[in-house]
């Protein structure tokens, strides 16, 4: 009989079959490093905004504290954006004519709010509570990154639901001194892990079973 | 399309959205925030998107609605107008702009359900107020005080707002009316609020008008009517118990003297009225104390579901029926009556009588009291008779006896008469002033305005709220007359039957947006404030009745002030000094009418010989429907959704009638094969001929139903209710005339042959001797106070191979006492609104898809199986013991089993133990597999086998609670025990490093419970109310021998019979 | 008309029987030949050992695959239910060892067929499309009702003469050569 | 028997036919069956047959549209029923697919001869059937696009699938169940592929069956590797044939339904199993041996060992709606007691008398050898066997359901349109790939044949 593949059908034939394996094998990987990268998480993507409002300048330079606008964040849910109302407090006077703080003053003029562009995007069906992160010792930067040093606020930590885990399993490292919640340079002191069993039992902390429970953040 | 998405759009709506804001009580006129998802495209394009917006809800409903937004709310020329014409009102007109917003956030939540993308979410937007409100915490809800009026009461309430959007109704402690509690009604209430049926605005003729328009019509009708000194000029309102309104009204008349005002409300009783009369020359109110009544008789009064103050009496009933030990005491209750009620269901003694005989039975009594000549009675009513007076009178001073509201005056009477004797008046019940404001005969009141229109005597109609074309009795021909009346103007909520033949039709205000006041069945006042602007162009009665006044266009506020500024001279204090802690308490103090000394003018001597109808004579009575009530309720999901307390039918009203009668008609029950016993009933349809009328209906069989009484509930038939409401059910009024409102005779019914499917939620009434619900009778459990226990127990603790889980910290549990529950289904609406629960419609349920959380099984304890020992329970089959079974209800919310069975087969773990032993569901986690329902011994689960939700109402969005997820189609769903509140109120105190304290949470259903049946806490905590409850012997887990350790337990009921007539 | 650079693979005799190939291979064996192959349309016994061949790996590979897919499947189950994510399911201890197998069992049963599957082919170096044996016009039998021997040229004792001689020797109804195009 | 009969050495069958009609040479056998893919012309029968089995599928497809659009709420299930049609085809599908693996491994193991001639196809059989089956867990669900959430794979969520869900074990049972069949059905292929390739009549055959044999040629060291392959192979695939129905069965057993809390479930859902796979089985050999002319090598004989294994286990099934009785009186739970009941005379009784009829009573005309050897006797049978195992799984998963714990929320339970019609395609889709099976691939294996007749002509030399 006439041979019916020509030599390299052998090679042809093996690589392909270990190529379709191999293949298979980065595919699956790549959906899977995909759905931690920024693409689908938005960490560390800085959105445009109506007005170019540098946190960095108002936190940073000025050193304005975060409760002076984001009002309810020791008491509520949300930690509230500020109405144009708490802008002009001080544009009212400071800078109250220059071009590119029109929109804040028209705003107020028309009775039109400011509509800023959204950075943080919970995962869905999280009840996330700002207030109680708060009052047990969980500063802003923790999650929010240094916002003081952000010219564009953009999104610090990936707010995947395995991130949260990640805190609600062990919290110690994170935990600070009341004092310290609003305090965006803080870092964790060498002796962190001493200090954290400390502040954990200072705040009463709920077991691990207790945070890590489904209905802690799913309703 | 990706529902996850939609979800968190809907959870999104939490830090809502261009809400119309909230007039709230601190007065403020709130902007509001955003946090839309397709909000830019709406800002960017604004008109495309009002026509986007317009378009898709046209199909949705109310078409004027959105011509008139074009109109109105848009056109600039007609602001104007307005500005020039009522400058006064040029500030209410800016809320068009809010409107707009309105209509943002609408196109916008359209949008949602269009774009919901996979995948990757684009940018959305956070929209800040610009000022934003003083006291307004975002993402905190605040609590306001206001009245719901419903007839002849109004329940107190505390309304929960979400940033200006009203969501959720709870009682108000402080209220007589409410005492914490409400009722089925009151909480769906709300859903009316955003009912995007509503009429949308003024029309005349049809044609779209502005507010103002009406009023210069108003103002020239004023005018020829003041030429006429008001002759001609007729209003017609339903039963009022707001003072300002009366006041208001009086005003009118005196302005207009030959004006006159009639009343009608159509499922109000003449007896009560009519009864005062004829025992003390003057109409008085009654006002009961159940609490403090050791025996009470119901002449067929269902005072524990319905008539004024019914909460109030459950609460205060349903503390009697307490049992913490063997050594406690039971009130008694005895219930004369034609049709099982939810009193009659929770009656100690039941006799089924008819509606005619109970006057009989009332002479019968006052002759054993020694009130008249000894009247004799056959049967069992005989010795029952006996056993009643001897415990009577056993108990002078501390019984009491309720005449119903349907009963003949005489009966009344007696009931007077008879209290009297047995000194309960003073204790168990006293008199004050009559709470309506105008106490009047309705039925000849409306044959006087008809006979007045039928005599061209009437130019100018006025009807306040109400639909007379509909519920007026058919002899006098509504229709006709009210076609003969030159100008015609109705006030109501929804362009109805009566809107249809009115000149005019003014959309109506909702309680929740307009301010008014209202009086409890004590006479307590109440000031309603609006929680948020009107979401259509609607008016209250107030601004209605002004616009003939000398003031038109006094908003209801001022007229509110006004009439409370006059009336705080007799509250020796001064609305600036009362206003703001009346509104914050929800009552106005000191305006409890204090009780009378009516002095009794009466003997059942004088009463004429009374002949009842033979005994096989088929009486008809009709009866307001416990849900739809008179058909204002017709367009609500919830209410019609609702199981009816006792025939568990939905979204239809059906001719009632006792098994033996069935039989002898030959009616039947077929149970489909689709849905089932949980699901679908076949019923025989039935012509009922009636004072020359005819209507048909499907007939129910209704174990415990008076043997020759047939009952024909109002409220149904609409045709012009809404979407929801029209054509549900038959029309009962057509067959209602006025010489037999309540009762007629000499009708006849003949099946028509064909059958109509029921919606019926739960057929089978038979335990089939589990151990399901554990009844027993005081001596019983004096003797045994374990005997819940006997049957099926759940196995000791310890004999399980592995560790149990320990729960250290909150283990949350619940106790639903079944000697208090009642049935009423307050707790299922509460639930309803507050998770977010859909409507999935008669087809749906009639497949057995009901979405309740919480459902009541009602039972008959002593029923036997069907003879055919199939086992159907099927009262088609006729068996002696369902001539009068004793009832029970049983609330069933998910057990939260510890050994939860549903958890163990869920592939992906969306269903968990927490660490507080709560069941968690979570939806983002299911795929749909139903195993869990399956695996569920109690059937607790409810499944998203389509899309229930509705993404599309806007209005709807609005209603939903932001504090609870709203799944999507494919989803398994279930009673979380309110985690919502459970995590609020702990994020609460541990912000205060505390523990929770007992009763700091409280589940939606228990907070609804007027008569406190269901009780949750932390089962650890020994001290706490379920604790206690649970260490009691009653306490018993549902189907204990499975071993599921249910966290719900059940308390046994304990009925409290006469051991004498148990005898006979 | 270009000169042939294929060179020898071996030479290849015909056979009608299982019976006659078997005692072929049986005599080359015993004339010394080191380097034989049989080819035949369906197992015939023991001419694998008649041509020396004895021991085979899949039975090893597949032991070993099956341990992984149990070992692998068991720790998933348990790394899961207690360590990683430890939930409470109904009350049912963490490790539910019992509930477990099943999982563990497939898990097994899968790892040990893929082995003894992939195994079997790589040993037989499959997929190999292309072999100089098909070269031979009359080897399209050997799928139907033929039965081949073949020296290969890389045997130390192979002469191309001498070898075809012996295969006729031993009753080969054909001997043909065996080409290996270069 | 006549003389040219060839005398097999157990002389328990000897009066039997034999397993391949005498006469046959390798040659023979192999033109025969290698002639249906290679040569036969496509009849007008099985272009019929094809056109309709495929509209039928175009029907699954459309059903399945439709329900992805709508939900399953499509569906006539409900609350109490959450399984329906959906459940009973999976479980009756799967069921289906076990003759094949039975056959192959457990006969192979066992070695019986005359399992050579029908272990390809009822291979092919099962792993159709199979794939009808697999598409039922995925589609019941409520959010099928969700279902991946049933994999262990590390999500970002950190979550897993919950293992002691006997739902998790189905997934991994039926897949592996598939993959194993599929290896065993290639592997058993090779040799085949290899013939066809050699035999293939144009450039086109010879490339497919060419790549596909993978350059088999039958050496003897291939040889070797291949049989010891072949025998772990049938070694692991019978304890998982087993197990695959025991852990399905497990779906129920170990939910606290009454009716499926069981433990009788396992071995009696395994030989119902086998029951209806052999029924299949004879359904399509019957035909296929009809129509392709292969009465020399599907002979009575193996019709009639078929028609034995069908009673045997027909048996056992029957001791299993025994045993179920038997329990629900003997441990006296008063909610079995009530079901036991409810079979007998709750509204779904007519149900369960049909399924007593189709699997119990029918078959015991098989303990007739005139009824065994009557070839359309048998094709109705094996149909009714079908349908009767089918009802099997209606009333354990639906009825069950009906009337459970407590009374208040029983319910009953009616198939809609887009039940039938998605049945009624999978139906279509198993027989469409039979047909396209059939004319692609050797329904029969060539070379074991061709080592039977090697076995048979060897024992005829001996008989001289």
């Amino acid at each position: 009989m006439a041979q019916i593949f020509h030599r390299s059908a052998n090679f042809l034939a093996r690589f392909s079959l270990l190529g379709a394996v191999v293949l298979g094998g980065l595919a699956l990987t790549a959906v899977l490093v995909v759905a931690r990268s920024p693409y689908i998480t938005n960490e560390r993507v800085s959105r445009n905004q109506p007005i170019q409002f540098s946190h960095k300048h108002h936190v940073g330079d000025e050193g304005i504290d975060c409760r002076y606008c984001h009002t309810s964040v020791e008491s509520s849910a949300y930690a509230g954006i500020p109405p144009t109302r708490t802008c002009m407090n001080c544009h009212s006077v400071l800078f109250n004519n220059v071009g590119y703080l029109e929109p804040v003053r028209e705003s107020y003029r028309t009775d039109q709010s400011i509509e800023w562009v959204k950075v943080h995007r919970l995962a869905d069906y999280v009840y996330f509570n700002h207030s109680i992160h708060i009052n047990k010792g969980i500063g802003c930067s923790s999650c929010h990154g240094s916002i003081n040093q952000m010219p564009l606020v953009f999104q610090a930590s990936p707010l995947t639901m395995s991130w949260c885990l990640d805190c609600h399993r062990n919290p110690q490292p994170n935990l600070r001194p009341r004092d310290q919640i609003f305090n965006m340079d803080w870092k964790a002191p060498a002796d962190q892990e001493e200090a954290g069993k400390q502040l954990a039992a200072e705040y009463k902390l709920r077991t691990t079973t207790e945070l890590t429970s489904c209905s802690t953040c799913h309703r | 399309m990706d529902a996850m998405s939609e979800h968190a759009k809907d959870k999104e709506l939490r830090i809502l959205q261009g809400a119309p804001q909230a007039a709230s009580a601190s007065g403020n006129h709130g902007d509001h925030e955003h946090e839309d998802h397709a909000e830019e495209d709406t800002l960017r394009d604004f008109t495309l998107d009002l026509a986007t917006v317009r378009e898709k809800l046209k199909e949705k409903s109310g078409k004027q609605y959105w011509r008139t937004l074009e109109e109105l709310a848009g056109d600039p020329h007609f602001q104007d107008l307005l500005h020039r014409e009522f400058p006064r009102h040029a500030s209410e007109w800016d809320d068009a702009v809010d409107r707009r917003d309105f209509l943002k956030l609408m196109g916008a939540s359209l949008a949602f359900a269009g774009l919901a993308g996979c995948g990757r979410p684009d940018e959305s937007h956070i929209v800040p107020y610009v000022k934003q409100p003083d006291g307004m915490v975002l993402g905190k809800p605040n609590f306001y005080a206001t009245a719901v009026p419903l007839g002849a009461d109004a329940v107190g309430v505390l309304v929960e707002s979400h940033e200006g959007r009203p969501t959720k109704i709870e009682g108000n402690p402080d209220h007589p009316s409410s005492l914490g509690s409400t009722d089925a009604l009151v909480q769906a209430s709300i859903l009316n609020l955003y009912d995007p049926d509503r009429a949308p605005t003024v029309l005349e003729n049809g044609e779209i008008r502005s507010w103002s328009a009406f009023l210069d019509a108003a103002q020239g009708l004023a005018t020829a009517m003041k030429a006429q000194n008001g002759a001609g000029f007729r209003i017609l309102t339903g039963t009022v118990t707001s003072p300002t309104l009366a006041w208001q009204l009086r005003k009118i008349l005196a302005q207009y003297p030959l004006a006159k005002w009639h009343q009608w409300e159509p499922a109000a009783g003449e007896g009560a009225r009519e009864g005062a009369k004829l025992a003390f020359g003057r109409i008085v109110n009654t006002v009961y104390a159940p609490g403090k009544a050791n025996v009470i008789l119901s002449l067929d009064s269902d005072f524990l579901a319905s008539g004024p103050g019914h909460i109030a009496y459950a609460k205060q009933f349903a503390r009697r029926r307490k049992l913490d030990g063997p050594n406690d005491t039971l009130n008694r209750l005895y219930v004369v009556e034609p049709t099982p009620s939810v009193t009659g269901s929770s009656a100690d003694h039941r006799l089924p009588l008819r509606a005619g005989e109970i006057e009989l039975f009332a002479r019968a009594l006052a002759g054993k009291l020694g009130l008249c000549s000894p009247v004799p009675l056959s049967g069992e009513a005989a010795n029952w008779l006996d056993g009643v007076a001897k415990d009577l009178q056993k108990e002078r001073g501390a019984s009491l006896v309720v005449a119903g509201e349907y009963q003949p005056a005489a009966v009344h009477a007696l009931a007077h008469a008879i209290n009297a004797t047995l000194g309960n008046v003073g204790t168990t019940l006293y008199y004050t002033d009559p709470v309506e404001a105008e106490p009047t005969n309705n039925l000849e009141s409306l044959r006087e305005l008809c006979a007045d229109m039928d005599a061209g005597k009437v130019d100018l109609l006025l009807i306040l709220g109400g639909n007379p074309l509909y519920d007026a009795p058919h002899d006098f021909d509504f229709t006709s007359k009210l076609k003969r009346v030159p100008t015609a103007i109705h006030l109501s909520p929804y362009y109805d039957e009566t809107s249809v033949y009115c000149h005019w039709h003014v959309s109506e205000s909702h309680y929740l947006e307009t301010w008014s006041d209202a009086r409890a069945y004590d006479g307590t006042a109440t000031i309603i404030q609006p929680l948020i602007a009107p979401l259509y162009y609607s008016r209250s009665a107030h601004d209605v009745v002004a616009a003939f006044s000398d003031k038109p266009g006094l908003p209801a506020y001022d007229a509110v002030r006004a009439y409370w500024t006059e009336a705080s001279a007799r509250l020796d204090t001064s609305v600036e000094a009362g206003w703001r802690k009346w509104l914050n308490d929800g009552v106005v103090h000191g305006t409890k009418f204090a009780p009378i000394k009516p002095e009794l003018k009466f003997s059942a001597i004088s009463l004429p010989v009374f002949q009842p109808a033979p005994a096989d004579q088929i009486e008809f009575i009709f009866r307001p429907d416990p849900n739809v009530y008179d058909g204002r309720f017709a367009n609500n999901g919830w209410l019609q959704e609702l199981p009816k307390p006792v025939t568990k039918l939905t979204w239809d009203n059906a001719l009632l009638v006792s098994p033996k009668l069935a039989q002898k008609l030959e009616l039947a029950h077929k149970i489909a094969s689709r849905g089932g016993e949980h699901g679908q009933v076949r019923s025989t349809v039935v012509d009922v001929d009636l004072n020359g009328s005819k209507v048909t209906a499907a007939a129910w069989t209704l174990p415990g139903q008076a043997e020759n009484s047939v009952v024909l509930p109002l409220g149904y038939g609409r045709t012009l209710a809404g979407s929801t409401g029209s054509n549900k059910g038959f029309n009962a009024y057509a067959v209602r005339t006025s010489n037999a409102l309540w009762t007629a005779s000499d009708g006849k019914i003949t099946p028509t042959g064909d059958d109509y499917p029921l919606a019926c939620t739960q057929y089978h009434f038979n335990m089939e001797g589990r151990q399901i619900l554990s009844t027993g009778t005081l001596a019983e459990y004096r003797k045994n106070p374990a005997f819940a226990h006997e049957g099926g127990e759940a196995p000791a603790k310890d004999n399980s191979l592995y560790k149990e889980f320990e729960y250290k910290g909150y283990a949350w549990g619940m106790a639903i006492d079944l000697n208090k529950c009642n049935g009423c289904n307050a707790c299922v609406v509460a639930c309803q609104a507050e998770n977010n629960i859909p409507v999935v419609g008669k087809d749906q349920v009639m497949r057995g898809r009901e979405m309740h959380w919480i459902r009541i099984d009602r039972y008959y304890a002593n029923s036997e199986s069907a003879t055919s020992g199939k086992a159907t329970g099927d009262p088609a089959e006729y068996n002696p013991s369902l001539d009068n079974p004793q009832t029970f209800f049983q609330p069933v919310p998910c057990q939260q089993c510890e050994n939860a069975p549903c958890e163990q087969v869920c592939p992906v773990g969306a269903t968990v133990h927490s660490a507080e032993g709560l069941n968690d569901m979570v939806y983002n986690r299911c795929i749909g597999t139903r195993y869990c329902s399956n695996n569920c011994p109690y059937k607790v689960r409810r499944f998203n086998f389509l899309r229930f939700q509705d993404w599309d109402t806007p209005q709807l969005k609005l209603l939903r609670n932001p504090e609870v997820s709203v799944r999507s189609r494919g989803v398994m769903e279930k009673c979380t025990y309110c985690v919502q509140r459970i995590n609020n109120g702990r994020i609460e105190a541990e912000k205060q490093s505390r523990p929770i304290r007992d009763g700091e949470i409280v589940t939606a259903c228990e907070s609804a419970c007027p008569s406190e049946a269901i009780v949750f806490g932390n089962a650890n905590d020994p001290n706490s109310r379920v604790a206690k409850l649970k260490a009691q012997q009653r306490n018993y887990s549902l189907l204990g021998e499975l071993n599921a350790r249910p966290r719900t337990t059940y308390l046994a009921a304990v009925r409290n019979p006469n051991a004498e007539l148990e005898k006979a | 008309m270009k000169e042939d650079r294929s060179q020898l693979f071996g030479v290849m005799g015909e056979f009608a029987t299982p019976e006659h190939i078997l005692s072929a291979a049986k005599q080359a064996r015993a004339a010394g030949y080191k380097h034989i192959t049989a080819y035949t349309p369906f197992p015939v016994e023991g001419l694998a050992h008649a041509i020396g061949f004895h021991w085979t790996a899949v039975p090893l590979l597949t032991l070993i695959g099956g341990l992984g897919g149990g070992l692998t499947g068991f720790g998933l189950q348990y790394w899961v239910a207690a360590i990683t994510y430890p939930m409470n399911i109904g009350g049912r201890p963490l490790n539910s060892w019992p509930a477990f197998i099943p999982v563990t069992f497939e898990l097994t049963v899968l790892g040990a067929s893929i082995f003894a599957v992939v195994g079997m082919l790589a040993l037989n170096k499959l997929p190999q499309p292309y072999h100089p044996v098909f070269n031979v016009e009359r080897f399209a039998r050997a799928s139907t009702d033929r039965f081949f021997l073949c020296i290969e040229a890389r045997d130390p004792k192979f002469d191309l003469a001498e070898t075809s001689r012996f295969l006729q020797s031993v009753a080969a109804e054909h001997v043909s050569e065996v080409k290996d195009e270069g | 028997m006549s003389v040219t009969q060839p005398p097999l050495n157990a002389p328990e069958i000897r009066r039997l036919d034999p397993v391949l009609q005498p006469g046959h040479t390798y040659a023979s056998v192999t033109d025969k069956i290698a002639a249906v893919v290679l040569t036969r012309p496509l009849g007008i029968g099985w272009l019929a047959g094809f056109t309709l089995t495929f509209s039928l599928v175009m029907l699954l497809f459309g059903s399945l549209a439709w329900l992805i659009v709508k939900g399953v709420g499509i569906w006539g299930i409900n609350i109490p029923i959450g399984w329906g049609f959906a459940i009973v085809n999976f479980v009756w599908w799967i069921g289906i697919g076990h003759a094949g693996t039975l056959i192959s491994a457990i006969l192979f193991l066992l070695n019986q001869k005359w399992r050579t001639s029908i272990n390809r196809f009822a291979e092919a059989m099962t792993l159709f059937a199979v794939a009808c089956a697999g598409i039922f867990p995925l589609i019941h669900t409520g959010r099928p696009w969700m279902a991946y959430y049933m994999f262990p794979y590390p999500s970002t969520m950190g979550v897993w699938p919950q293992f002691r869900s006997p739902l998790i074990w189905d997934v991994f049972a039926v897949s592996t169940y598939g993959t194993v069949s599929l290896m065993f059905w290639f592997v058993g292929l090779l040799p085949d592929l290899a013939t066809l390739r050699d035999r293939a009549k144009n450039r086109f055959q010879q490339l497919i069956y060419g790549a596909l044999a993978m350059g088999w040629r039958g050496s003897a060291h291939h040889w070797h590797r291949y049989q010891s392959a072949y025998l772990l192979l049938a070694g692991l695939a019978t304890p998982l044939v087993l197990s695959v129905h025991t852990v399905v069965s497990f779906d129920f057993a170990v939910a606290i339904v009454p009716g499926w809390h069981t433990t009788i479930f396992p071995p009696y859902f395994v030989a119902g199993a086998i029951y209806s796979g052999f029924a299949m089985v004879l359904t399509l050999a019957i035909p296929l041996r009809k129509v392709y002319g292969l009465e020399d090598f599907i002979t009575m004989r193996h019709l009639d060992n078929m028609a034995k294994v069908m009673l045997a286990t027909g048996l056992i099934v029957a001791y299993g709606y025994f045993v179920e009785f038997f329990m629900a009186f003997y441990s006296g739970n008063k909610f079995d007691v009530f079901l036991a009941q409810q079979r007998l005379h709750g509204p779904y009784a007519p149900y369960y008398y049909a399924l007593i009829l189709c699997n119990i009573l029918t078959p015991q005309l098989l303990w007739f050898e005139k009824v065994r050897r009557n070839v359309a006797a048998l094709f109705v049978m094996s149909l009714v066997i079908n349908v009767g195992m089918w009802l099997e799984r209606f009333v354990i998963v639906v009825i069950s359901l009906t009337r459970d714990f407590v009374p208040s929320a029983w319910g009953r339970y009616q198939p809609t349109f887009w039940d039938f019609s998605t049945f009624i395609g999978t139906l279509g889709l198993f027989v469409m790939l039979i047909f396209l099976f059939v004319r692609g691939l050797p329904a029969i294996a060539i070379a074991e044949m061709r080592e039977l007749v090697a076995h048979e002509s060897h024992a005829g030399g001996d008989s001289k």
